[in-house]
């Protein structure tokens, strides 16, 4: 849950020039307590101006500069979206082979009275927590434990919601030897034929294999100011442009915004986010989330559990551009 | 099915093969020259070994096939007809890096001779019918975009269709980048052709080949009822470089090996490219018969 | 079902507990008296502990609880409907150690009032209708011989006859060794019963307690769709002291305890004991809802 | 396979007084060599009185001199079996989580024509090999490793060969930590519902839930000098007995012997060794093993899907023996 958000600390690089105005605010604030005096309007104009501002840098960010906002400390996690979005969450751990991750939380809830399984990656908003959660990179056991708990989803016969925000699966030698190709692989054959409704949502950084390990949802949406994309920008302009510095120009040319994935049919909606990202507004964003769940879900609620798995593979099956 | 016999494809594809300025490849150059063994060190000699499969004879070092190459290997002589030969890979993003997507893609066609990195059919091994996909690491790395990721599903589909089973050869780098997120979504749309599959109880069998890395092995790679390795091949996730990067120290030799897989419980068996045809047949007869 | 009434069952149960002589017992001692706990060495007055749940009110350590107590906690108040009360296990091997089991058998009734290491029925969690086993630890170490197999099966068959979740608490030793291979066979017994239940997708929720080991650990207990486990218990397949022989150095604290088992994914969660029910009732009204 | 064996050094405690027999053989044989002249019927006429004197100690071995032949170090291994019953066997390894566990094999083979998958516990004939295998003692990987290959012989609708020779599942701190029960437990419930004909063959040491965990055929042969048990005499000794010497009385007790187990109709048959225990003749002993896999495969081969769950289900659902 967000805590004690301070707006000036937490303003992205590319909307520094908005502090003055915030400090504007401070003042007046500072002001009107000193002098009891009411600057209550004085306030709201200057709010006012600031989500104008903000209004017009956020419509016209750059893709690497939406990568900041998806990728931001702040920005809500899947355990923040779970306690605004879930009633009677209890988190399940473990993928009964070899540890728990906590890079990957998963357990069952309440969406408005009906019973769910959700998994998503956790971040953090401190370093520590950041550790603690492997920054949201699962290892294998992640994976499996992802795997584990959506199978009793659909032993169950209960819908899957799955929450994506994650760098990648993490490449790490233990990682390596205990099959993270494998896990990975082996959860994408499995979500394709769950007889279940089944949801994901790319809430900040959907990054590569890793993400899609748990997000082969009938229906797939996007966070406003999200990212998902099959490498870094880093990473393509390290490999493909031999120079990390050309990010900018790397995250432009692979399309890893919402709107290019929603033009290209990768997902199928865009969630809107408040005035300035997610993180200015926690509960707004969960709101909004919360009501593209129920609505997908009731879309396909109705279909059948071979409806439901034909419509997931007809959706995979048709993805791919090439000629003949 | 292509539309030329599988007699005319094999001399066309070889003919073509023979023509290409091709002395980055070691399997094209002249039969006299001699080869250093990347392993051993030893200086081969370059028919040598052509005739031993591309295996070093002093070290075992398995050198790369191209998918010509093993489709000769392991299918019974022509008895391979190919599946979707023309489709090809385009440049939707219009990305570019140092040269445009579209002339790389135009450049792996001329040098491999084939239209992708992946060459699909339906062949003979041992006299069984079988849905076979082959790698092709010359063209861009054997890197799974659109193209490759259509292919697959579409031999994977012919397996179900025609209740056969499949068998892909691997040799890959991964995603193809240059298509985006489209690649990535190729790792998807093959995994789900291999849940249906896997729902009819036909076999899927895997044999990984250096080296094959990235989405690829995150996909279709690791989801082999049976999956054999040739020794010494590179098979992992993440990159070597990348995990360097990630860990701060050097890894273990073998790392990512076929033997370092073995003992980590990833696939089921090293097999020599001698015994390949020989244990694939006994493998599909298990499940056929 | 049985026979009686379930409020004749239980004020007759518990007439006969107090009418014991057991003084060994923690929880059957007078109110007035003082109890050391066995884990902050905290004196306690009995009567606090017994309130509190049987757990330590200064540390959170958690006291075994009787299969009745444990039925009280879970259970809404009168709705529990018990099944096979009368059944018993006998001595068909004719096998006697320090003294012969049909004499052992007899103690044990004696010492629990319970027919065997199991009490199982049908109950209320919540208003949600379940079929319930609760181990009796104090019943032969819990231990599981063709009675608890039994009733265990019964249990499950129960939960699939009337389709309603079901629910087990453990405590036990492992096989009771006096039955031979036969306490061997209820492994497979009620991994079978738990085989077909799973196959109806109705929930099978297992509350770990201390101690849990052997094959009691090595079939039903491991096999929840979600596995709950109270603090610090004891869970694993072998217990402490063989595993220190084998390999011959000291075990890391808190080895095989819930908090360990949790951090090798081997657990869903640890509940402690005054949120049991709660956390027990969301999960079923997860499933049935 | 049976290399070398060495007679007179392979005798079993209780027979040791044969080796002058033995010994008469051998000086026999020299003498033949030396002298040059034919002791042929000599010869024969001693192995017979060996064979006789041995039919007759073995028709009377107590119990734990079953164990004492049951845990033979010469006593064929599950390889052993395999390559003298099975054709065209391709070991296949590995858990796909963790590691490849040598305590347990596992394949794929025919079996007169027939497809079938073997899975066994490797136990070895010398130290290096026993040191190897771990005594046959397998981790969670061994058991993990057997049920994905037993569930792949499910999908592919082949029947399952399963022998069954070890002292236990390991009682290791990785074997704990890696849930050494939960990888037994899980076997045993999905071996109960196995579509496809089941046959368990115990070759020497049943030992526990290590044994069980590969062991719930739809029959369960066990050969004539092995044992089954829910622990071994000396540990139900210390236990129960607190004194571990008292060995022969709890294999006694415990009733661990095929003879005492078919009566309690835990097995199907027991399977014939040749004079002396299966040591003395491998070929013999895997021509009996085979010829009982054949009989009860094809008793149950035309068993359907269901029957085979259904006739599994109430093999071990009539298991237990109590009053009411
Ligand atoms: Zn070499
Ligand atoms: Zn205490």
């Amino acid at each position: 849950m967000k805590q004690n958000f301070d707006e000036i600390k937490n303003l992205l690089p590319f909307e520094s020039h908005l502090k003055d105005l915030f400090k504007k605010i401070e003042e007046l604030k500072k002001l009107s307590e000193k002098e009891e005096v009411n600057l209550e309007e004085e306030i709201r104009m200057v709010r006012k101006r600031i989500d104008a501002m903000r209004q017009d840098i956020f419509s016209k960010l750059t893709p690497l500069q939406v990568v900041q906002v998806a990728r931001f400390i702040m920005r809500p996690t899947t355990l923040d979206y779970i306690s605004l979005i879930f009633e009677d969450f209890i988190e399940l751990h473990g993928d009964r082979n070899f540890s728990d991750d906590a890079a990957i939380v998963a357990g069952i809830a309440k969406l408005d009275g009906r019973s769910v399984v959700v998994i998503g990656h956790q971040k953090g908003h401190t370093t520590k927590e950041l550790i603690a959660r492997n920054f949201g990179m699962a290892n294998p056991e992640g994976y499996r434990k992802a795997l584990r708990i959506m199978r009793m989803a659909v032993r169950a016969n209960k819908p899957i919601i799955s929450l994506i925000d994650t760098s990648g699966a993490y490449p790490g030698l233990g990682a390596e030897e205990r099959g993270q190709a494998e896990a990975i692989a082996k959860n994408l054959r499995e979500m394709a034929v769950f007889t279940v409704p089944f949801i994901s949502i790319i809430t900040g950084e959907g990054g590569s294999g890793g993400a899609l390990g748990i997000a082969m949802g009938n229906r797939v949406l996007m966070m406003e100011y999200s990212i998902y994309s099959v490498i870094s920008p880093e990473g393509c302009a390290s490999i493909l442009f031999r120079d990390a510095t050309r990010a900018p120009e790397a995250a432009k040319a692979s399309k890893i915004t919402a709107k290019d994935l929603l033009e290209f049919r990768v997902i199928d909606e865009i969630i809107k986010e408040p005035v300035g990202g997610a993180h200015n507004n926690y509960k707004e964003a969960a709101a909004n989330v919360k009501a593209a769940i129920l609505k997908h879900l009731n879309e396909i609620s109705n279909f059948s559990s071979r409806e439901l798995v034909a419509d997931r593979y007809n959706k995979y099956r048709n993805m791919g551009i090439f000629v003949e | 099915m292509g539309k030329i016999s599988i007699h005319e494809w094999f001399s066309k594809k070889q003919k073509e093969k023979q023509q290409q300025n091709s002395s980055s490849e070691k399997l094209n150059i002249p039969d006299n020259l001699w080869i250093k063994c990347v392993s051993c060190k030893t200086a081969l000699y370059a028919k040598e070994l052509k005739e031993n499969l591309n295996v070093c004879p002093k070290c075992g070092y398995h050198f790369k096939l191209s998918a010509l190459e093993r489709i000769n290997l392991l299918i019974d002589g022509g008895s391979f007809k190919e599946l979707s030969p023309t489709l090809k890979a385009t440049d939707f993003l219009g990305f570019f890096d140092s040269k445009p997507y579209a002339k790389r893609i135009e450049d792996a066609i001329l040098k491999s001779s084939l239209n992708e990195a992946i060459v699909i059919g339906e062949g003979l091994i041992e006299n069984i019918k079988t849905s076979l996909g082959v790698m092709e690491f010359s063209f861009m790395g054997g890197s799974m975009g659109s193209g490759v990721g259509e292919k697959f599903t579409r031999m994977i589909e012919h397996s179900i269709e025609n209740k056969i089973p499949a068998v892909v050869v691997t040799a890959s780098g991964g995603a193809r980048m240059q298509e985006g997120i489209m690649s990535l979504m190729q790792m998807a749309k093959v995994s789900a052709a291999l849940g249906r599959l896997r729902e009819t109880g036909l076999p899927y069998i895997v044999v990984l080949t250096d080296p094959t890395t990235g989405g690829t092995t995150a996909s279709f790679a690791m989801l082999g009822d049976i999956q054999i390795a040739e020794p010494e091949a590179l098979i992992g996730f993440a990159g070597p470089r990348v995990i360097e990067q990630t860990i701060r120290q050097k890894l273990p030799k073998k790392f990512q090996r076929s033997e370092f897989l073995l003992e980590h419980g990833m696939i089921d068996l090293i097999c020599e490219r001698k015994n390949l045809k020989g244990t694939l047949s006994k493998i599909l007869k298990f499940f056929v018969e």
